[in-house]
């Protein structure tokens, strides 16, 4: 069989991961898999999904950039009898197949309320935080929208700024450098991706802050692992991008093979903190 | 200054407004113009009559084309008054000019390198029928409009950048003097022309004079200025010198006057 | 060493011709060459499925495109598209999901369009501005004020039928959006070589002084071809809205590249005054080919840019190396 | 009606220096003015704290801004230069993850920046390919090349502080890049004001054919720029690096149009020939102080992106309307 | 064709090789060009000796401009054979020119813009003391450079932009002029000059010849032509019709060789 996964970019290890989780399952079960990288333009997802139509490809599976936009082709590609599986961003109601992932809204809550608990006892209670989000990214507005509800009407809580790093890892670091300094008492950041919490990690070192702010964020990296080593990053939400690709490929070969699947297959995702960073120390050496 | 009670609105070609002396063409007073620190004009009055050529001539850098610029509406003077026909006007850019007939060869012949030869004939006057391009007809009178000028342009689709000089030049003068001008302004029209085509010009000038048209003429070939000048203005350093008629001067008289070493009336 | 008076003879109008059209006939091969070789190299590529496809995907850069010819013949540039289609899509959708019935969001759509085309325009024409700032300003203001209008989010369209025809409908089988393209740049062609405004805009692109000398109205044209561009991305920005069926500020990123690449591969030189809307055409099409042709050739992602890149350095490599022999110094020709 | 004949009066010199410098005059007030702005609405702005993250921030703009005034001066762009720096990154921490030697890696790195920047410019002035379209193809090919090398991992750099030095170090309290960046443009100044090939590059950009008449290696020359700015991006390049102790693909993405940006608000005309570097550098530094001011004045981040489009837009039209009060026709300025 | 068989190497100033006849300065021989469709050379030859000055004359688009920049590496020609001091050379672009000491006034000047009037009097020549420019030294000498022309530019500081015609043009001249050159090729350098500053540039060849230099001299102002020319070659329509010593021929008869109806050897 041969499946087609239409990816976001790859800029980011997320998507990377995702694409080597789903290529290990497609050798695993001796299926082709095609990728598409769509450099963050959402017309152009639609224009593959459509050029993978005309080629009669066995199951589509699509990471949105725009959830809704990406609907009529999905449409399209399931009248064509080419089943359709979503992973990570969330679709509207519509006639895909399964939904691969995490619930970014809910994940960003549940770091919320990490934050909370953890101000309450480290932090005397009390904490000052900024963002460092990607405006240009809806799964990334899910993640802060979801954190600030519910970290906002706390108690000694106060939100600083929310900063753009627009998803490029040098821009974020200057609005989180720029974050810094505005913000003199700052307390607490949470920076909603990759580029972000990058961006931010290094604002922090080269801002000499490792002592006074603490950094809670999205996606392990080298630099984060090093973050938490050194005490001033709290809290990573560490997602199973590779599980998820993986999913959503066994998920595909499971209707291609006539089967049924599930409408949600969740993948956990991971806080990671100082106590169980060792686990995933391996996958960044 | 300038006569300033002669009623205004355009004479028929003449013809005088009420019996009275015909007020001229064109009539300049107290022009000046700054460049940076460079006074390209100090102070010129100028007056061209009707069917009159008047010959500009002066030093490099005297001013010539400054002037003729500023007729032509593409400078706005820093002071003094332009009137014509009696009627002081303000002209703000060249198409305020050219909406009253006043056409200019610009010494740097301002041609479109990316249009040939019809289309630049025809730059800023297109023959069109409903906003098209009437080709046809304009490609029938281009070929009048050039053999006017004695000029060899084989090809009229030709791009004007690939033409030699003298073609070129050719082409600035033939649209600047075929739209009906009351007043045409030719700022050294025949510098890259060669014998026959120089005659050419000549001739063109004297018909148009006597269509009643006035004709500034810059021009450093001062023989020239005897064929078909009525009058000539000396310019120096952007002042006006002196004033002849063509009947009262001669060759040397110029001469001495652009460099300077006439200094009488 | 007597001599006769000869006149030259007429040389061939054939060499006139091919030094006149060199940059469209190369570019026209070069998309002749890609066609053939993934006809060959795919077998889906020349199904008719396929190639309705690629007119319906090409047909937003066809469309700007049209418009950014009149302007990059002015000598100036829009960077602002992809944010002017952005701000369209996700206005549009905003607006539909308020109720408002869908062929008066269309025109008011056109109108905001041709709006902000104008405002640029006026900087460009009457402040003197180098367009390259104030479409840049442009790009960012305008994806700043589509991400205000939707908060990053992207908003979905639902249930306007009629308004999704135009970006998913067929006529006699050929997608709408295609159609709507094509009748765009024939009417581009057109202006351009038999129109008085075109006459004007190659005037103004080849020298603006000799432009306003002659009495033309140089600065209204310079102004008017920003508004084309406005215009010409409110109806991309429609067509993608009705396409996907949902506005968001992150629509049409890196656009305007697409469609500068487009018109520069066509032969229209970024110094004004030169160039064609056929060689527009297929350079757009040529753009959309490769794109479709990769996809495919089951390119892995991480070449397809490498590849991409490459294959436009070469068409153009060709277009100069190749057809125009006699291409003398960068800035003349 | 008799006249002496008398010589023109010398004019004020005052009024000459101010048309001549009247971009860099004014991009130098509205400078003032951002800073004046800043310092009244935020008490953090001037601290030198704060200052000190202006200089560091704005570094690697600076720095590739200089080299890219002396490609806009003759009358190219560069728009690779933010892939450029995005391979730089991700090659130097993939070679220092070898446990190669930085100053070993920070050398390949200028000569890798180097050998990019000179293929470009051979295709630009050898093959005489616009110098758009072969940089916007070497954005696509470059920044793919560093996708396929990271495989969109950011590669990490420990352990080599050094390195780091060159990015977070700071020497007599003031930081490194800030250090390195104002060389660069003092020598940039110097070279492009006094040295012959200043003369070449502002020959070649002013009239081409008459340089290439004159006998000044006019090819040369456009091949020389694009390698100064393949070694700026280079040594951004290793900055970024080197501040984010990591190197990825991802690295300066929309880093050309904030450099072509800083360069057009500090007055060099995109048409060539017409230019200073002073001016450059006021508007690399307009640049970041805006956006560092605006985050300081807490603006809401979806406004940012409106407000400094409008900021740059004022910039400039002030530039144009009060200082430039001569300015003709644009392309003539 | 051209004498094949001298030894090459350049000859000091006006001195034969070997006792043998001094080998033309410049030989061309069957030189032809075509632009598209347009031919614009078709086959000419032309010696210039050392010292002597050549005037070229001919109807306007007769290809003199063509023939002299094929002369400077400007154009490199479709067919022909240049030798210069009876070595073949074949220039590939104007350094290579330029490295004999062929200088040449092109007809549009060429000259940048936006550099000031000592840039461009030394553009490509700049005066440097390890890669930086000389600006004292090129000052003093710029100012010599223009007094030779008599021309009033009072500042060299001032961008050539937004000088007139006639400055602009003195300096493309004062430029050519100045370096050594061992052949100096002027198309149609005083057209835009007043009276006085054509009498400068007429002495200053006058002078250049003394010394050995060859000129060849593009104008259509015929009667210059007498006070610095040895002899005339006319062209027309691409080739070169004839060819006259200065003492057998008339104004008249160069105007009927240049139209055409001077039909005999
Ligand atoms: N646009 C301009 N900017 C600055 N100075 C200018 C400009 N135009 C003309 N000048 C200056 O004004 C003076 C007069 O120039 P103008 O062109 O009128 O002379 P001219 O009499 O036409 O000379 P020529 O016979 O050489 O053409 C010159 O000193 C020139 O440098
Ligand atoms: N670059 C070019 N491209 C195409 N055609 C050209 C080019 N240069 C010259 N020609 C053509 O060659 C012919 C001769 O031109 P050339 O400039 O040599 O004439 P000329 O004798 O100098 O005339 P003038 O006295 O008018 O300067 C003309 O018909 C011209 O159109
Ligand atoms: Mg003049
Ligand atoms: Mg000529």
């Amino acid at each position: 069989e041969t499946f087609a996964l239409v990816q976001i970019n790859q800029q980011a290890l997320f998507f990377n991961q995702m694409n080597e989780g789903a290529q290990a399952a497609a050798d695993e079960l001796g299926d082709e898999l095609v990728i598409f990288n769509a450099n963050n333009d959402p017309a152009e997802q639609n224009s593959a999904v459509e050029t993978y139509i005309q080629q009669g490809v066995d199951g589509i599976a699509v990471v949105a950039i725009d959830v809704n936009g990406i609907m009529p082709a999905v449409q399209q590609a399931v009248e064509a009898g080419i089943p359709v599986v979503a992973i990570d961003a969330v679709l509207p109601d519509g006639p895909h197949s399964s939904q691969v992932g995490v619930d970014n809204a809910e994940a960003g809550a549940m770091m919320g309320e990490f934050f909370l608990d953890y101000m309450a006892s480290n932090m005397d209670g009390e904490a000052k935080i900024g963002v460092v989000g990607a405006l240009n990214s809806a799964i990334q507005n899910v993640r802060q929208a979801g954190f600030v509800d519910t970290v906002s009407g706390a108690d000694g809580v106060e939100m600083a700024t929310v900063v753009d790093g627009q998803n490029v890892q040098d821009t974020a670091l200057s609005a989180a450098e720029n974050l810094i300094t505005a913000n003199p008492d700052l307390d607490a950041i949470y920076a909603t991706g990759e580029p972000a919490l990058l961006g931010a990690v290094a604002a922090v070192e080269s801002q000499g802050k490792q002592d006074s702010i603490k950094v809670f964020g999205w996606d392990l990296t080298a630099q984060a692992i090093a973050g938490i080593d050194a005490g001033f990053v709290a809290a990573v939400i560490q997602q199973d991008p590779s599980q998820m690709g993986a999913e959503a490929i066994r998920a595909l070969n499971t209707l291609a093979e006539g089967g049924e699947i599930d409408a949600q297959i969740a993948v956990p995702v991971t806080i990671v903190t100082s106590e169980n960073v060792d686990e995933f120390r391996g996958m960044f050496e | 200054m300038a006569a300033p009670d002669l009623r205004t609105g355009s004479a028929p070609e003449g013809l005088a407004p009420s019996g009275n002396a015909v007020p001229p063409r064109i009539s300049l007073r107290g022009i000046r113009k700054n460049f940076g620190s460079i006074e390209a004009l100090r102070g010129v009055d100028l007056d061209v009559a009707p069917g009159e050529c008047v010959g500009l001539i002066g030093d490099n850098a005297a001013g010539k084309s400054t002037l003729t610029k500023i007729i032509s509406g593409t400078y706005i003077p820093d002071g003094g008054t332009i009137a014509i026909d009696g009627e002081q006007v303000r002209f703000t850019n060249p198409s305020d000019a050219r909406a009253r007939h006043i056409e200019m060869v610009f010494q740097d012949l301002s041609l479109c390198d990316h249009i040939d030869v019809m289309g630049n004939l025809f730059l800023g006057r297109e023959e069109t029928r409903w906003s098209f391009l009437n080709n046809g007809k304009m490609r029938e009178r281009a070929r009048e409009m050039l053999d006017d000028l004695d000029i060899r342009i084989p090809k009229l689709g030709a791009k004007v950048a690939q033409l030699s000089g003298g073609q070129r030049q050719a082409i600035a003068i033939a649209r600047a003097a075929s739209f009906e001008p009351r007043v045409l302004i030719m700022d050294e029209p025949t510098s890259a022309l060669a014998v026959a085509e120089v005659e050419a010009v000549l001739r063109l000038i004297n018909r148009v004079k006597a269509r009643g048209v006035s004709v500034i003429l810059i021009t450093h070939r001062l023989q020239d200025l005897f064929e078909v000048c009525d009058k000539i203005a000396v310019m120096y350093e952007g002042t006006k010198v002196a004033e002849r008629d063509i009947g009262t001067t001669s060759l040397e008289d110029l001469v001495k006057l652009i460099v300077g070493k006439g200094e009488e009336i | 060493m007597s001599v006769a008076y000869t006149e030259r003879g007429q040389g061939s109008p054939i060499a006139d011709f091919l030094t006149e059209h060199a940059q469209t006939l190369s570019i026209a091969a070069f998309f002749a060459l890609c066609v053939i070789f993934f006809s060959l190299s795919t077998e889906v590529f020349l199904t008719s499925g396929n190639l309705l496809n690629i007119l319906r995907q090409a047909a937003p850069i066809l469309i700007v495109a049209t418009a950014m010819t009149f302007v990059i013949l002015t000598a100036g540039i829009d960077l602002s598209v992809g944010s002017q289609v952005a701000l369209i899509n996700a206005a549009a959708a905003l607006t539909l999901a308020m109720g408002i019935p869908w062929p008066l969001v269309v025109l008011a759509m056109l109108a905001l369009g041709a709006m902000i085309g104008l405002a640029q325009g006026w900087f460009v024409a009457y402040q003197g501005i180098p367009a390259f700032i104030v479409t840049l300003a442009g790009l960012s203001i305008l994806r700043g004020t589509a991400l205000y209008m939707t908060k990053g989010y992207s908003i979905p369209i639902v249930d306007v039928p009629g308004f999704f025809y135009l970006g998913r409908g067929t006529i006699v089988g050929i997608p709408v959006p295609a159609i709507v393209a094509l009748v765009i740049a024939g009417i581009g062609g057109f202006v351009l070589s038999r129109q008085i405004y075109g006459r004007r805009v190659i005037a103004v692109g080849s020298n603006p002084e000799a432009a306003r000398r002659v009495g033309m109205p140089a600065r209204g044209t310079i102004a008017s071809v920003y508004m084309l561009t406005g215009i010409a991305s409110a109806i991309a920005g429609l067509l993608i809205a009705a396409r996907l069926g949902s506005g968001s500020s992150n629509a049409a990123v890196g656009f305007e590249l697409q469609v500068i690449a487009a018109v520069v591969l066509g032969g229209t030189s970024l110094f004004g005054g030169r160039g064609s809307l056929l060689g527009t055409v297929l350079g757009a099409l040529t753009i959309a080919v490769i794109g479709n042709g990769l996809i495919l050739m089951h390119i892995s992602p991480f070449f397809t840019q490498i590849v991409t890149g490459a294959i436009i350095l070469i068409a153009i490599w060709l277009n100069t190396r190749i057809f125009t022999a006699n291409f003398s110094f960068r800035r003349k020709s």
